[in-house]
């Protein structure tokens, strides 16, 4: 058995275990993200950093414990390049958030995004209404799909679709999946500009939304398809 | 004997100066309004129908739903379509539980201290704790009521154009009763608790008021308005009778009916329909409806009132289905129309006039604004008779006048949706 | 006696099947088994023949990539031809590089006492004359000798090598055989002492030789500085029977070839270390990782293994002491992020994706066995304190960094090339002293080392002794010590952008902040370049380059953003002139370029137009031409062609 | 670095040798069709037509019992791979320091411009020229530099010290020597 202090509470794991393990039974919690149990351990989305002693910064999923190792799950340091590594799996991750099954509560990303303040996914992430009542596919021009999260989908979840008071995606590729995503249920782009005027009209980025909105649609009915 | 005296009232929503002068025996008094206007009606104009009861709902979070409600029935109205009884069961249910939240929000911050005596709340807090203690877990239960029924508690979006969006089930109308219920007893105990001191005497000058005429139960919305001298018009025909004056002194207009001034809000309603709130009344120690102060009364027997009513009225409907389905399309898509509702603070107009499925033009009549002219009647008596017989107290004609004018709760933020400046208005 | 590795007569019984454990000694010393003065006479007379050549003229040119490159090769057959043509006795020996790149293609003549003379920069149609004139006696024409006899015209005004400050200032401890052996022949190596590490390590046990190297303070040259002993001690420490040693000759960074160097001009020993380390570390295998994008360093490596396997240094029972050890080579295919350990071990396996670590390399490597992996520099430096003594190691360098290192120096300097110093030697003395300061008459702006994971140094900060921590306090890392000059016609931007470039290219792709982030740092470089950067860029930069630093993998995503960390830091200025100004200072970032002719210098040549690819130049009335600014690309061709400099740039 | 997944092979001259299938798993069995040698096949593959035809590498994947993606990668992440037909001269541009700070970008855009060739390709239209971004040769004195390769690989030259005016000279060179042979 080794001996690991974590946050300075002492705990003891069996030899070879990871500091994950460690961390866990001493009680304490560390996001993970590309961690697949035995299928995956390679370490790769950086999201389980913690601090050394000696201020080095280690994925916990993948690093050997050794005896009297001192690691710190929560530094300043540890939750900046954490929120940064998020802002960049986020940056390559598309945010088709309307039609992921994990939407609703079950997206780690997003629970991991909002921990640490970083926006970019659309209120459809956090929304739990799915198919038939989702309120696009029944036909209202719910701005969810182009509003940043965050709010928990409250008004989706009262049942009256979202309107952007959070203010609009930026990401070109998620609004002009987003404009494919309103033409496939017949809801006419105009509407979903005109009801987003109300808090994005004198945003900059609003002329972005619009024209990224209104070139993809058009493309949606020159063949360009869903 | 010459005094010139502006007071900045406290204590009150929104920023409001009461200028009294007075020069020999001739009294002066100017109720000025001093927020800038924020030209809502004309951020309305050019936008979709749909969207206007969003943007209706935001002119001012403490009735909110009051706006959004009578937004939109003026769209109905405009558009010709129209609603089932539950429906506009539901939507009543709704506005009075705001009015509930809103009297009691008034009377316990604003109104009561000077009730009691005291200076403000903090010291009221310090006195009587445990009164405050149950005000706010009697207003955390209604919120939930209000959020069962309307989705959020400030802003509401289950009502919709047309009905509901989401589906309203049994299961909701008796969660809310559950509310209603529990609360009704916290509002018992508030009562025995507060000894309520009587109030300042004063005869009501101009006592014409305008009340909506109630469709079943109390509050209930319908089309007609009545007012004191028991004239009843249609809610469209209201420009015959009410006309907005700009007031050269402040920024909000000032409302006339048949050219004389006049009052809205709890105490019209009761006075107007004494008959149906009279064992609450009896009560409560009876009302002199003709005394302005006698608002705060009324606030509080309409709270008692409608907490034993509304689950009486939830209980009785039989709804099967309401609200929910896809989105309203309707194929009528010009029109004018007007919503009118009782606000928690007196009767609310809005008056849309609708083309090609975008609003055209837009005019809102608040409640403060029908009252403007009648609070400076009211200040300038309540001066005469404090300066007519007993020396001049500066102090205490301050405090009283502050006093009259948080009685009437006036709202600032909604009297002044639209510039005064003459010439803008078409 | 036709080889000094044959058999000098029937008594000596050395073979593969039957090794002799005093062979390596008993090439020079012997024979030791027998005593025969014929034997010994027959030894000396090969030696006398290997370093004077059969007829005591002996004609080097070098012939490695790069000077192959400068033209060596047709050099070689000149001078080929010329000898049979003129019946001239010499022999023509081919001989890797000194490192004075500068003066490619060289050729040395060296006449038993006649001073051997180095000519500089021949061409193929000079050669006649310069074997004329030395055969003469005369060698005033010679660009240096290597030493004088005072037999030969002229020889005073020639410098020596040691007068020069190219040559002075250096200690050519691991490169002293470079431009002087020929580096094919394994007998030229022996000649010169080579083996000899090899043959004192045999005789003692594997501890002491990790001891030894221990004293002599050897850390390793592949750029992190980790001591070589105590990678070996811990390796050596593992229970597990099948251990590797791996020669990482991947050398990735561009602008660095002093692995090419070694390998090319000296291969043996780097072979030596190699074994060595087998012996120390207890492997019974051995790789060297090469680039098939250097072939002839690959050949000269396998050609290395074939001749020492050939003669019973490398395979079974080595010189008899019962160490078998044997050598592959392995061609990689080209990936800079093969330098970091643990994706050669996965290159070699299938696909060179880094692994966190630990477990190290040393505990758990290729296919899962303890292996120790060991730069080409580091492995010569190996075989080379074996065979002298650690003493003759730890005696250069400072406290902490011991010995000697060889850097590429490139760039804006006017004498390019690798120079070996001992560590602790400035800057100053390596780019102005050595390597010739700035060249046609530029002021120099910064020292960039270290290669894309190094960093830049103002030119103010030349003084700073060149080891490992000093370099890591100024926000640099010692690398694999290519060092490259930057003048005032570079821009510092551009310098980072060209890194970032190069990383984003070389990034393996597996983890987040290396693979987007610095995609991230390259495109906002270039919208900086492009005059479209703004402050926040900055904040930008500085912040994303710290994340990427801490989070990522392996060495590559961790050192990354050095260049761009270290130009902020230095440089702040010309970012700002980027973003604030939009002026590019030194003229490079083109689109912040404009392109004018100066009519007082403007001849009407009219090369610029047709130079220009877009047609952008046209003939203004008055003869003289005119660029149209909106068409130009900037792509600078009219600045690079005109004759008369009259293109100005604004 | 000029590899576009897109494979157009453009097979202007035709006397190259197409013996793709046969010659790939002949060099399979050479290496024993062990995983670890799959880098050295593809080398000997690309030695003897210059780049990695995609028939090539579905054997590769079906001797050796290798996932074609896995190949794929393989032949995507090195940088010395090639999977687009070049043109029968291949002008590597040495991107090393030394080379890029002495303006070997600008020779490279020269080049492209020079040749005509579209932005997106690496190969002239008419299939004689290649022209590519290189790491680093290692002849740093030599600044810049590029090199030029026949695509059989027999001819193999390198030049230093270019600019626009001697890249216009050699690229003519080589169109002279092309007319001579054809």
């Amino acid at each position: 058995m080794v001996k690991v202090i974590v946050n300075g509470t002492e705990v003891e794991v069996e030899e070879g275990a990871t500091l994950l393990r460690a961390i866990q039974r001493a009680g304490y919690e560390v996001p993970t993200l590309c961690l697949f149990g035995h299928m995956y351990r390679e370490a790769s989305c950086r999201v389980c950093l913690v601090e050394l002693s000696n201020g080095k910064l280690v994925p916990a999923c993948a690093y050997p414990v050794s005896e009297g190792l001192r690691v710190l799950t929560d530094t300043p340091k540890v939750r900046r390049v954490r929120r940064t590594v998020i802002e960049l799996i986020l940056a390559t991750h598309k945010t088709k958030c309307w039609e992921c099954l994990r939407k609703g509560g079950h997206c780690l990303l997003l629970k991991l995004a909002s921990e640490y303040g970083v926006e970019g996914i659309p209120v459809c992430a956090e929304c739990p209404l799915y198919g038939e009542d989702c309120l696009v596919v029944r036909g209202y021009p719910c701005l969810g799909p182009i509003t940043v999260a965050g709010c928990g989908a409250q008004c989706p979840l009262s049942g009256s679709y979202c309107i952007g008071c959070r203010g609009p995606i930026t990401r070109k590729d998620t609004l002009r999946e987003a404009a494919r995503f309103y033409a496939k249920y017949g809801v006419n782009i105009k509407n979903v500009l005109s009801l987003a005027t109300i808090f994005w009209g004198r945003l900059s980025e609003f002329n972005l939304v619009r024209s990224e909105l209104l070139n993809s649609f058009t493309n949606y009915f020159r063949g360009g398809g869903p | 004997m010459r005094l010139s005296e502006v007071i900045e009232v406290d204590r009150v929503f929104g920023h409001v100066e009461l200028e009294v002068v007075i020069d020999g025996d001739d009294v002066l008094t100017k109720f000025r309004v001093v927020h800038d206007p924020r030209f809502i009606e004309l951020a309305m104009e050019g936008r979709h129908y749909l969207e206007v009861p969003y943007i209706a709902s935001r002119i001012c979070g403490a009735c909110s739903i009051a706006h959004y409600l009578a937004s939109i029935k003026a769209i109905e109205n405009a558009l010709g379509i129209e609603v089932s009884e539950d429906t506009e069961v539901v939507r009543d249910v709704l506005n009075s539980l705001q009015v509930i939240q809103n009297h009691l929000i008034h009377l316990t911050f604003l109104a009561l201290p000077d009730y009691l005596g005291v200076k403000d709340i903090n010291s009221l807090l310090s006195k009587s704790r445990d009164v405050i203690k149950l005000v706010m877990k009697l207003n955390s239960l209604i919120l939930k009521a209000i959020k069962v029924l309307g989705g959020r508690i400030v802003n509401p979006n289950i009502p919709y154009v047309g009905g509901f969006i989401r589906e309203i089930s049994r299961e909701d109308l008796n969660l809310a009763i559950k509310y209603v219920n529990e609360s009704r007893g916290v509002f018992s105990e508030v009562l025995s608790k507060l000894r309520l001191k009587d109030l300042p005497l004063l005869k009501d000058v101009a006592n014409n008021y305008l009340v909506l005429k109630i469709r079943n139960h109390y509050l209930s919305s319908s089309d007609e308005v009545v007012a004191s001298d028991g004239h009843v018009f249609k809610h469209n025909e209201y420009l015959n009778y009410i006309e907005e004056v700009s007031s050269s002194w402040s920024n909000s207009k000032v409302v006339l009916y048949k050219g004389k001034p006049l009052h809205v809000g709890p105490r019209a309603r009761v006075s107007k329909y004494l008959g149906i709130v009279k064992e609450v009344v009896s009560e409560l120690g009876g009302i002199d409806t003709n005394n302005p102060f006698s608002n705060l009364i009324a606030k509080l027997i309409e709270i008692k009132y409608l907490l034993e009513v509304i689950p009486n009225i939830l209980s009785d409907m039989r709804i099967s289905k309401l609200g929910g389905g896809s989105p309203h399309k309707s194929e009528v898509l010009n029109g004018e129309g007007v919503g009118v509702i009782e606000a928690p603070r007196g009767l609310l107009i809005h008056h849309y006039v609708i083309n090609g499925g975008r609003l055209v033009h837009a005019n809102i009549i608040t409640p403060t604004e029908i009252n403007a002219r009648h609070i400076e009647l009211s200040a300038r008596e309540l001066s005469i008779n404090l300066v007519k017989n007993n020396p001049l107290n500066i102090s205490k004609l301050r405090s009283m006048l502050s006093f009259l004018v948080r009685t009437y709760d006036p709202c600032l933020p909604c009297a002044v949706h639209v510039s005064v400046v003459n010439g803008l208005r078409r | 006696m036709r080889s000094l590795l044959e058999r000098c007569c029937s008594k000596c019984w050395h073979s593969t099947e039957y090794p002799c454990r005093n062979y390596v000694r008993c090439r020079l010393e012997g024979p030791l088994c027998h005593d025969d003065p014929s034997c010994r006479e027959a030894r000396r007379a090969r030696i006398e023949e290997i370093k004077y050549g059969r007829y005591g003229f002996k004609i080097r040119v070098p012939l490695a990539s790069c000077s192959i490159a400068a033209g060596a090769q047709e050099v070689y057959e000149a001078v080929v031809k010329e000898v049979k043509s003129r019946g001239i006795k010499a022999d023509v020996g081919r001989v890797g590089c000194t490192g004075l790149c500068y003066l490619d293609p060289w050729v040395e003549l060296h006449r038993r006492g006649y001073p051997p003379a180095i000519y500089a920069n021949v061409r193929p149609e000079d050669v006649g004359k310069i074997l004329s004139e030395y055969l003469s006696g005369d060698v005033s024409s010679a660009y240096a000798l290597r030493y004088r006899t005072g037999r030969a015209r002229g020889e005073d005004k020639v410098p020596t090598l040691d007068e020069l400050d190219v040559w002075r200032l250096q200690v050519r401890y691991v490169s002293r055989n470079c431009g002087l052996i020929d580096p094919e022949s394994i007998e030229e190596y022996i000649a010169y002492g080579g083996y000899r590490g090899l043959d004192r390590a045999l005789r003692m046990s594997p501890d002491e030789v990790i001891e030894e190297i221990k004293k002599s303070g050897l850390r390793g040259r592949g750029g992190a500085g980790f001591p070589t002993w105590l990678k070996w001690r811990i390796c050596r420490d593992q229970p597990s029977k099948e251990k590797y040693v791996i020669v990482n000759a991947d050398e990735g960074d561009p602008g660095a070839f002093m692995n090419r160097l070694l390998a090319e001009s000296d291969p043996h020993r780097v072979l030596e270390g190699l074994i060595i380390a087998g012996y120390a570390v207890g492997a019974a295998k051995g790789f060297i990782f090469v680039r098939a994008e250097k072939p002839l360093m690959a050949e000269r490596l396998r050609k290395a293994v074939e001749d020492a396997r050939k003669y019973g240094l490398l395979g079974r029972n080595i010189l008899g002491r019962g160490f078998n050890f044997d050598v592959e080579v392995i061609l990689s295919a080209g990936a800079f992020v093969c330098g970091e350990e643990t994706a050669l071990i996965a290159a070699i396996e299938g696909r060179a994706t880094p692994r966190q670590r630990p477990p190290y390399p040393a505990v758990k490597g290729l296919w899962g066995k303890p292996t120790v992996i060991n730069n080409v520099e580091t492995l010569a430096h190996v075989a080379t304190i074996m065979a002298e003594g650690w003493e003759s190691f730890a005696r250069y360098g400072t406290e902490k960094s011991k010995g000697t290192k060889m850097f590429c120096v490139t760039g804006a300097v006017k004498r390019t090339g690798a120079y070996e110093v001992p560590l602790g030697t400035t800057l100053r003395v390596l780019v102005e002293k050595i390597a010739g300061g700035a060249r046609d008459g530029r002021r120099i702006k910064a020292i960039q080392i270290g290669g894309p994971s190094g960093g830049c140094i103002p030119a103010e900060l030349m003084d700073t002794p060149i080891d490992y921590e000093s370099l890591q306090k100024v926000g640099a890392i010692m690398g694999s010590g290519g060092i490259v000059v930057i003048d005032d016609s570079s821009c510092m931007v551009d310098v980072a952008k060209y890194f970032t470039s190069f990383v984003v290219a070389e990034s393996c792709g597996k983890c987040f902040p290396c693979r987007v982030g610095t995609k991230i740092l390259y495109d906002t470089l270039v919208r900086i370049t492009e005059g479209e950067g703004s402050d926040e860029d900055l904040e930008v930069l500085q912040d994303l380059s710290e994340v990427i630093k801490y989070a990522s993998l392996c060495a590559l995503g961790g050192t990354a953003p050095n260049p761009v960390l270290s130009t902020l830091r230095y440089f702040r200025n010309e970012y700002e002139a980027h973003i604030r100004d939009k002026r590019c200072p030194a003229g490079v970032c083109s689109r912040l370029v404009t392109y004018y002719i100066i009519d007082s210098k403007c001849v009407g040549c009219g090369s610029c137009a047709r130079s220009c690819p877009v047609g952008a130049v046209s003939r203004g009335s008055n003869g003289k031409y005119v660029i149209d600014s909106s068409k130009c690309i900037r792509c600078g061709q009219c600045f690079i062609v005109c004759p008369v400099g009259a293109v100005g740039k604004r | 670095m000029g590899v576009s997944t897109a494979v157009v092979s453009r097979a202007v001259i035709t006397s190259e040798v197409t013996d793709y299938e046969s010659f790939a798993e002949e060099v399979c069995r050479k290496y024993g069709l062990k995983r670890q040698y799959l880098i050295r096949v593809l080398q000997e593959i690309q030695a003897r037509y210059g780049y990695l035809p995609k028939e090539a590498l579905k054997k590769v994947s079906e001797v050796m019992k290798i996932p074609l993606t896995e190949v794929i990668t393989v032949a995507t992440f090195y940088h010395q791979f090639r999977l687009e037909r070049p043109g029968k001269y291949l002008i590597l541009v040495c991107m090393g320091t030394a080379c890029h700070l002495r303006g070997n970008t600008q020779n490279y855009k020269f080049l492209r411009t020079y040749l005509g060739i579209r932005s997106g390709e690496s190969t002239t239209s008419d299939g004689l020229f290649t022209v590519e971004k290189a790491r680093c040769f290692g002849c740093c004195s030599l600044a810049p530099v590029i090199m030029v390769m026949s695509r059989d690989g027999k001819h193999k030259k390198l030049y230093g010290g270019v600019n626009p005016v001697t890249l216009r000279k050699i690229i003519n060179y080589y169109r002279a020597m092309e007319r001579k042979a054809s």
